[in-house]
């Protein structure tokens, strides 16, 4: 075959799979060959190629999902991260070739691993690889004994024996149907967290206060909770920002550096978190630490908003590592000077120890920093992220 | 900030229209600099900066572009190294070729086998150096090149400069109102070029404040300018084609310059190879930046947030564990993965290949070192480049611009000649590729150079007798030219025919240092050649000049010297000195070296004069010459009295020809 | 019927004594196991109240009485914690045979439990950063050990934590495996703490407040700690959870205060405390073999169990 | 009480020509007889001086009629233009003491020899009005709420406007001399180099408080010259009035600068012209100088006791190099002693003091060791300055704004600020953002330095609000629990020491 003119479209799934079968299939072999039981299941060629569709469908969704992520040129709001790892995740779980529900968690790990790979500071495409592993383990359990109690270990458990072997062994495909159902129902609640939270806003804010808020101008969930809070209050806003960003017009801008100065006349501080850890602690918008220093410094309380998804089970060895520095502010003219002298620091997100934060507004419930672990134990298994 | 517009949605459902433009990159580097590294990896496309192939980066920062069809240029002997990349990057693209060529010796060649091939229809994006790198989404530039298009058919390319300043800037002449380039220079040096007047009856702006990025948008037209004329070599012959005669083609080409905060770069040398990396490194084009330069199956970065990179083993890939940054002192580096890298070693402003073990307290700053290579303890690198499996002892101090090539053990007692500027390398250049010479050095290396006499390390760099304090000296001009944005050509121009002069006397010295063969002769003969086109000197002067150097050479002090040398180089002489004014001009020469007081030439001159004339010595002047010149000596001279000998016994000579002649 | 106390001593020394590694907490419940099996009880009341003995017995050596009495506690607690089909059943020694085999399980599981604290506070460490410890703890000292074998370079000051000096074991330890280590004084705890990164601490016994009881001198650690936003990681097993709640240094029960000989013999207002009460405001977090917590969940842990 | 007396006597001797003591008189020929042949000169040189001047400033009125932005920049190129005739000015003072180029400068103010008369006429006239207790000299405060009330401010450093009166002024002459002096006031008694500096911090080109103390010290200097060469020639100035009259004459000029005390000067400024005027005072006192009148070597003395005025300047000259050179130099050596220990170091904004320090801290150390990070309010902003200068040190450098302050306080081993002012209890003003910085200091027990000349501390508590000349400078207050130490060029004092300071170095405001 010719290679000079090897045309594959990438975008219609199907046309390139069979453009691909027609000289590929030595390669779908391969591919298959990675799990032997599937070799053995599949037993006919038909059906071999049969998976390798799908297997190759899988590796096509996950490509699209790392092409989107290279192609955007500035970092776009979690939630759409979000849902889009969900949808691949659906897509695995729809096409994946499994036959027991570690086979399943073994796929789900091995594409989270790409794509965590190929991320490593997203921690919300982690978060949900590990959100759908527990869902996975959930719908087998309810396979098999009716109510699924906390995996947690717990005092009381100390002298339980982990009943690992009678959960194995359930037939994949009412698996996939529960967990796609499951799937779907995270969906939804992701679709209406943003609702919940401004909701919340009502409650949170009250008569005049003065608020300070960070990067309103990029978290959209921060702007529907003003939003929702502003509906019934009387507020003043003070949106702290750089001089580029673009200001919202019901909020007095004003930059980093007046915060301090400002702060002895804000009554509530509110911050958009990145990623919540399960001490309390959390990433946030560069900038936000010394608001919340500040803050600290007048007692002036601090909210974080943060939808489920971005609660982390997991502690990350060096947060400087998930930290991504961006593009310096400054006319290129100066690079050639700078590039290898000067470092110019732009991170991205800022960590915020705990002790700095009064609450966390989550979508289901504004909890303490200290509490956090409690919703942890509703949305991962802890065998998932262990090995993760 | 991030450059304004986000490119990607729109660009991911493609457009109705059939303006879809496509990228063609030439794949293929025509530097004979990289020869060295080339040999035995593979073309240059692949080689790796900041530990990712070459291609890898080009291709990420188009897929950031609107663009959904790439067409890779490769010469056919490279076409394997390239298939692995056409598999990663096919399934990202609409259509991805690779169109190999019939072993091309120029980018002309390779673009006019596309032409030939007519597989391009639509207008694309011209990439003739692989290694180009930009953060830009060019969506403005490709709306105002399309605009122009429907304006005008002829508007045929748009040129992209960037605002980054570059040592080596482009001098370019634009009209103020639509951006039509009108002048066009970009020689290695551009601090001198002529513009002529009427270039300023329109409002024309001459800039010298940007840089070519080395992208350009083009109509199929440019295809045609290629293909219509084989002698073309790269784009810049097209573009001073249609500039030279535009009347004739009625074609127009125009620049668009990047914002403030869109980077470019591109690699043409070692230094702006060492340049580029930094860049990438201190996310100067972020997005395009090593961790964001992912292939699961082959790298995997991490960086501690800022400019630190660490290469990932293959096992530790996406686990969290992987994100846990190693602890390297330094900063704006890369440590590829599974080094072994000591305690106490800094690594500042360089790039490590995976598995290269450093030793105990080494420092390395503003290097490149390849993969798999030892380096010993204590040692100190600094602005090299050495490549894969490189074996350095312990303690040794590198010479700055270095170029070792890959496979090299260095000895332990440092060499005995400097190699700086030079490629060290184990294997001598192969014939067919002209440009490079080579010495044998001790321990069995070849030490490679550029015959143009120009450093291999860098393009603004010729290479003298003392190779650092002429970089040092390089290094602080580009650093003035840094600073002075506004600094107009003509404040750097220096007098020509003195440029020119010392320019033949470095390579007359040069070539006096080495074993003469004819070939260099032709060489040096050459080099006159391009500096006389460089400093645009005319013939006379050249004749003049060339002798007056000749004899100033120190060999030349004495006549016995002279003499000989005269002799060896006397292919250098008939070369340019057949016609009459020529000679005139020689002894013109000789007259102005007379005044100096040097007894021993001004005593030797009329024996000179002699052997320059008569058959037995190198007999080049004729009797006119000498007469005539010996007209213009005015009365009062002392050269009058020394002649008067030859010039009587000339005199009779000719007497006794009229003779015969009755 | 009763096994007299100075044999149960013994016993527990000999527990001891076989095993370096082994804890005091897991060494108690061990003996309670023996009892447990060698137990001819007939009845659950006849067996708790032969437990509660060995636990006093026990309680009465000069170790660590915290620990042992949280151990005992819970061990005491899990056996009797059974289905109630089971109690009513005649023979009583199928009820015996079934708390053996769970005090089989509970045993394997503690003997895991360092293993399982270790793992999960790795990611806490960092390269080239100072550790700051408090006298000799068994856990501590195996994750310190283990993050070393998974190749992070760390510096870890200890104090010497007099009147026992138990700081020097713990160094000692440490060098031994290649661990850069340093002995500081117990004064010196201020003047180290500005160059440490996190101070790690054992316990004798995490209470219902979320704080610990430990060896005498942590409650300064924790206080310059906090002083200087240092982190504060406390690492203890989840068999050292006690249903106590001390108000303040004064309101810890003296037999944790002080060994129990210098109970009987000794007049306490002369005798030093061998313990101090660290409030959580001081801590961190903690890691247990239940995982990493936040002192606001041990609470809930207890209550859970207790109810 | 003694100096009134004496005033009074003048008030009451000024209307009648007679001689009040024979030595006067005995004086009088002596000191006069010299100065004939220079005066004519002068008179020559004064008129082309008016000549030509008077042309540029035709061209000045147009352009003065024409929009405001095509104002402001001519008031720049102006502010320029007046700038290099100082220079030129000082520079041949100090060449020669011969006065003319001063005085052929700025002739606008001695048109001919009447005004000259009237300015000494007005001194008399403060005087009297100092022995009637009135608040004094009301007239420039009146003369600028004229121009204020004519908006721009442009217009006032706009020296056309004296042009445009002058031939006003002629018709006037004859008038009550009362009239004239506050007619011609402000146009007369502000100094061009005043209404230079003025225009420089108006367009933001005086970088901070230290280039404005700076500034004004040099302008000082030219002040003086002048006023000293344009005193000599008013033969009838009582030399023991010298400080008296120049105080006068400063007054105006402040008011100009302080637009007439509606800001307070920067407080460093504020102090520096306190000890001024503290030792323009000091000029009365009868010191050695008037023994030597006695001896009968009066010969000697320029009228007018012009002579004392040289010790003024010279105490300028010293002033300045103390609170600059010197001061500079030592804080820095007093950090060297701390050099050891910071690795690295941590600064926002642009001080050159700080600046200094960094060169200085590079000297003689490994610069691997070193890292400097420089924060800025906003990116490319004035933190550059620094980086320019650290670039080629091949040192480890990192440069950010404020939301980079976590990664930047990382590991850092101290912060150094400069700032614009010490208050006596301990706050610094230095620039906005220092507060988070400092707050994140402390969170990371970072030692958070500032340093500050003594000139810097002032004996005020208030915050520190809008300045004169430097109004725009942004400024904020970081109360003394957040700061480790203040480097001052004595040593390394704590912030609760303000007070000692003040009294150590006599700072305190008399009042």
């Amino acid at each position: 075959m010719n290679h000079r003119f090897t045309i594959t479209v990438a975008r219609a799934a199907v046309i390139f799979v069979k453009s691909v079968l027609m000289h590929r299939e030595f390669l779908v072999f391969k591919q298959v060959g990675k799990s032997p039981e599937t070799m053995t299941t599949a037993s006919t060629r038909q059906e071999v190629i049969e998976e390798g569709r799908k297997h190759l469908l899988i590796e096509e969704g996950r490509k699209q999902l790392l092409i989107n992520l290279r192609r955007r040129t500035t970092r776009e709001p979690s939630f759409k991260l979000a849902t889009d790892t969900l949808n691949f995740l659906r897509k695995v779980v729809l096409h994946g070739t499994y036959n027991n529900l570690e086979e399943l968690l073994a796929l789900l790990r091995e594409n989270g691993l790409i794509l965590s790979g190929a991320y490593p500071s997203e921690l919300v495409m982690r978060n949900l690889v590990l959100m759908v592993c527990k869902l996975a383990r959930e719908s087998n359990s309810r396979e098999t004994n009716g109510e699924f109690d906390s995996p947690y270990d717990s005092l009381n458990k100390l002298w339980k024996k982990e009943d690992k072997e009678n959960q194995i062994g359930r037939s994949a495909k009412t698996i996939r149907k529960k967990l796609i159902q499951a799937v779907n129902d995270i969906q939804i609640e992701m679709e209406t967290c943003r609702e919940h939270i401004s909701a919340q806003g009502q409650y949170l804010v009250h008569m005049n206060d003065v608020l300070i808020v960070h990067s309103l101008s990029t978290s959209t969930t921060l702007s529907s909770f003003l939003a929702g809070a502003k509906k019934d209050k009387k507020t003043r806003v003070f949106s702290v920002q750089i001089p580029t960003e673009p200001d919202d017009h019901d909020a007095v801008s004003i930059s980093l550096c007046e915060v301090a100065g400002k702060m002895c006349e804000a009554t509530k501080v509110i911050l958009s978190g990145a990623t919540v850890f399960p001490d309390g602690s959390c990433l946030a918008p560069a900038g936000g630490l010394s608001i919340c220093l500040a803050a600290h410094r007048h007692s002036v309380p601090v909210y974080v908003l943060c939808a489920f998804y971005k609660i982390a089970p997991f502690f990350v060895p060096d947060s400087s590592a998930v930290i991504k520095h961006s593009l310096p502010g400054l006319p290129v003219a100066m690079a050639s000077k700078w590039a290898g002298r000067v470092r110019v620091l732009q991170p991205a997100l800022e960590m915020i120890p705990a002790n700095l934060i009064t609450l966390f507004v989550s979508n289901t419930a504004s909890i303490m920093p200290s509490h956090i672990y409690r919703l942890i134990g509703d949305y991962y298994h802890p065998d998932d992220v262990a090995n993760y | 900030m991030p450059p304004k517009g986000t490119i990607a949605r729109d660009s991911i459902q493609k457009k109705e229209d059939d303006n879809t433009l496509t990228a063609v990159i030439v794949a293929d580097h025509y530097e004979t600099r990289f020869a060295p590294f080339l040999s035995n990896q593979g073309p240059w496309c692949l080689h790796r900066v900041c530990n990712v192939p070459i291609i890898d980066f080009t291709i990420d920062w188009i897929l950031r572009t609107e663009i959904n069809k790439i067409i890779l240029l490769v010469s056919e002997k490279n076409l394997d190294y390239l298939k692995p990349t056409e598999v990663r990057w096919r399934t990202f693209f609409e259509q991805f070729l690779l169109i190999s060529c019939r072993d091309p010796a120029s980018i002309g060649d390779a673009l006019r086998e596309l032409d030939l091939r007519a597989i391009i229809s639509s207008d694309f994006l011209l990439i003739t150096n692989p290694a180009t790198f930009t953060n830009a989404t060019l969506r403005r530039q490709v709306e105002n090149f399309r605009a122009r298009r429907k304006a005008n058919r002829n508007n045929v390319m748009t040129l992209i400069y960037s605002r980054s300043s570059h040592p080596e800037k482009a001098t370019i002449g634009v009209k103020k109102a639509d951006g039509k380039l009108v002048l066009y220079h970009r020689a290695d040096n551009p601090s001198r070029f002529d513009v002529d007047k009427n270039y300023f009856l329109d409002d024309v702006v001459i800039r010298n404040n940007v840089t070519d990025t080395g992208i350009a948008i083009c109509s199929v037209n440019v295809l045609v300018q290629f293909s219509t004329n084989f002698d073309f070599r790269g784009r810049d012959d097209a573009i001073r084609e249609i500039l030279a005669n535009e009347e004739i083609l009625l074609l127009n080409i125009h620049v668009d310059v990047l914002n403030e905060s869109e980077c470019a770069t591109q690699i043409n040398d070692y230094k702006s190879y060492l340049t580029a990396s930094a860049l990438l490194m201190d996310r100067w084009l972020y997005p395009l930046c090593p961790d964001n330069m992912f292939q699961p199956d082959e790298y995997v970065f991490v960086s501690n947030g800022q400019n630190m990179y660490y290469g990932v083993e293959k096992e530790k890939i996406g686990s969290l564990a992987g994100t846990q940054s190693k602890a390297i002192l330094g900063s704006c580096s890369m440590v590829g993965a599974s080094c072994k890298i000591e305690q106490a070693v800094k690594v500042v402003g360089s790039v490590v290949g995976d598995g290269t073990t450093i030793g105990l307290g080494t420092r390395i700053r503003n290097c490149i070192i390849g993969r798999n290579c030892r380096i010993g303890r204590g040692c100190l690198l600094e602005n090299a480049i050495i490549g894969d499996s490189v074996t350095i002892p312990n303690g040794y101090q590198l010479e700055k611009y270095a170029i070792l090539s890959s496979n090299l053990r260095m000895p332990a007692d440092p060499l005995n000649r400097s190699v700086a500027g030079y490629a060290l390398c184990t294997f001598a250049p192969d014939e067919d590729d002209e440009g490079l010479d080579f010495d044998r050095v001790d321990g069995g290396f070849y030490l490679w150079k550029l015959s143009s006499g120009y450093s291999m390390w860098s393009k603004e760099v010729k290479l003298g007798n003392g190779a650092e304090d002429v970089f040092s000296h390089a290094d602080s001009v580009d650093e003035n030219v840094l600073t002075d944005e506004e600094s107009s050509p003509e404040t750097a121009e220096a007098e020509p025919v003195a440029v020119f002069q010392e320019e033949i006397f470095d390579s007359m010295t040069r070539i006096l240092e080495l074993s003469f063969t004819p070939q260099l002769m032709n060489n040096l003969i050459l080099e006159i050649n391009s500096s006389k086109l460089a400093n645009n000197i005319s013939m006379e002067d050249v004749a003049k000049y060339a002798f007056k150097t000749f004899i100033l050479l120190n060999a030349c002090k004495t006549f016995i010297g002279f003499k000989e040398l005269a002799l060896k180089w006397k292919g250098l002489f008939t070369n340019y000195y057949k016609p009459q004014k020529s000679q005139v001009q020689m002894l013109m020469a000789i007259e102005e070296r007379f005044g100096a007081q040097n007894e021993d030439f001004n005593k030797a001159l009329p024996n000179m004069v002699h052997f320059l004339y008569t058959e037995t010595g190198l007999g080049i002047l004729e009797a006119p010459a000498i007469l005539e010149w010996h007209e213009s000596l005015d009365a009062s001279s002392p050269i009058r009295t020394l002649m008067k000998r030859i010039i009587d016994w000339l005199k009779e000579e000719s007497e006794e020809e009229d003779d015969d002649d009755e | 019927m009763f096994a007299d106390k100075d044999a149960i001593g013994s016993e527990f020394k000999k527990i001891l004594g076989s095993d370096v590694e082994i804890s005091t907490g897991l060494a108690s419940i061990k003996t309670l196991y023996n009892i447990l099996n060698r137990s001819t009880a007939t009845t659950a009341k006849e067996l708790s109240e032969e437990l509660r003995a060995a636990a006093e017995a026990l309680e009465e050596t000069d170790y660590s009485s915290t620990s042992i009495r949280s151990a005992c506690e819970l061990f005491t607690r899990f056996i009797s914690l059974a289905p109630a089909d089971l109690l009513d059943d005649k023979d009583f020694t199928t009820v015996l045979n079934f708390y053996r085999s769970r005090g089989d399980l509970f045993i394997e599981r503690i003997a895991k439990s360092r293993t399982l604290i270790s793992d999960c506070c790795r990611p806490f460490f960092k390269n080239n950063s100072n550790i700051l410890t408090h006298s000799y703890s068994k856990v501590v000292l195996k994750t310190l050990l283990d993050a070393r074998e998974a190749g992070i370079w760390f510096h870890v000051y200890v104090t010497e934590s007099q009147p026992d000096s138990s700081g020097r074991k713990m160094l000692l330890a440490l060098r031994e495996k290649g661990i850069h280590s340093t002995l500081v004084l117990d004064a010196a705890v201020g003047y180290v703490m500005e160059r440490m990164d996190m101070c790690f601490l054992g316990a004798e016994g995490v209470m219902e407040t979320g704080g610990i009881i430990n060896k005498i001198g942590t409650l300064n650690l924790a206080v310059c700690a906090k002083y200087m936003n240092k982190p504060v990681y406390v690492m203890a097993e989840s068999i050292k959870f006690v249903k106590e709640y001390p108000l303040n240094q004064a309101d810890i029960p003296a037999d944790f205060k002080y060994s129990s000989t210098a109970i009987k013999s000794k007049d306490l207002q002369a005798e030093h405390p061998q313990v101090d009460y660290t409030p959580p405001q001081f801590i961190t977090l903690i890691f247990t073999d239940l995982g990493i917590m936040t002192p606001a969940a041990v609470g809930e842990e207890l209550i859970k169990l207790y109810t | 009480m003694t100096r009134k007396k004496t005033i009074e006597k003048k008030a009451q001797t000024v209307p009648s020509d007679e001689p009040t003591n024979n030595e006067t008189v005995a004086s009088e020929p002596s000191s006069s007889t010299p100065n004939e042949p220079e005066a004519t000169e002068q008179v020559s040189e004064l008129v082309n001086g008016v000549t030509n001047l008077s042309m540029t400033d035709k061209e000045r009125g147009e352009m003065d009629r024409q929009t405001k932005s095509k104002e402001q920049i001519k008031a720049e190129r102006e502010a320029k233009k007046a700038e290099k005739a100082n220079k030129k000015a000082n520079a041949t003072s100090k060449v020669v003491a011969s006065p003319a180029p001063q005085i052929q400068q700025h002739a606008p103010q001695i048109p001919n020899g009447q005004t000259l008369l009237s300015t000494t006429q007005v001194s008399k006239l403060e005087n009297k009005k100092d022995v009637t207790q009135k608040p004094p000299s009301p007239e420039p405060k009146s003369a600028i709420k004229k121009d204020t009330a004519r908006g721009n401010r442009e217009v006032q450093f706009d020296l056309n406007t004296t042009v445009l009166r002058t031939p006003s002024e002629e018709t006037i002459s004859d008038l009550p001399k009362m009239f004239v002096f506050t007619d011609l006031a402000p146009n007369f008694n502000v100094h061009p180099v005043f209404h230079t500096l003025a225009a420089r911090c108006e367009r933001g080109q005086v970088a901070d408080v230290d280039d404005l103390c700076e500034e004004f010290l040099s302008a000082f200097v030219k002040f003086i010259s002048d006023w000293g060469a344009e005193r000599l020639h008013n033969s009838d100035a009582d030399p023991t009035a010298l400080g008296f009259d120049l105080d006068l004459a400063i007054r105006p000029q402040l008011g100009y600068l302080t637009e007439d005390g509606r800001w307070p000067l920067p407080y460093a400024l504020g102090n520096l012209v306190r000890q001024l005027k503290r030792e323009i005072k000091r000029l009365d006192e009868p010191c050695k100088h008037a023994h030597t009148k006695e001896d009968g070597t009066v010969a000697a003395e320029l009228p007018g006791g012009c002579d004392k005025l040289k010790e003024l300047e010279e105490w300028l000259e010293e002033t300045r190099y103390s609170c600059f050179e010197l001061a500079t130099n030592s804080i820095s050596t007093h950090l060297m002693q701390k050099r050891k220990f910071s690795k690295k170091i941590v600064t926002f904004d642009w001080c050159r003091v700080v600046n200094r320090i960094l060169l200085d801290s590079l000297v003689g150390e490994d610069p691997d060791l070193k890292h400097i990070v420089v924060l800025d309010q906003q990116l490319n902003g004035r933190g550059v300055r620094h980086m320019d200068t650290l670039l080629d040190k091949n040192v480890k450098l990192d440069y950010g704004d404020l939301r980079s302050l976590s990664v930047a306080l990382h590991k850092c081993s101290i912060v150094l600020i400069g700032c614009s002012a010490v208050l006596s209890n301990g706050c610094v003003a230095v620039p906005k953002g220092s507060l988070s910085i400092a707050l994140s200091a402390q969170a990371n027990n970072i030692p958070f330095m500032v340093c500050a000349q003594t000139f810097k501390f002032v004996d005020k508590v208030q915050t520190y609000g809008r300045m004169a000349l430097l109004g725009r400078e942004n400024m904020e207050l970081v109360p003394s629990s957040l700061i480790t130490a203040i480097v001052t060029d004595i040593r390394i004092v704590p912030p609760s020491s303000a007070p000692a300071i003040l009294k150590a170095k006599a700072l305190e405001s008399q009042n």
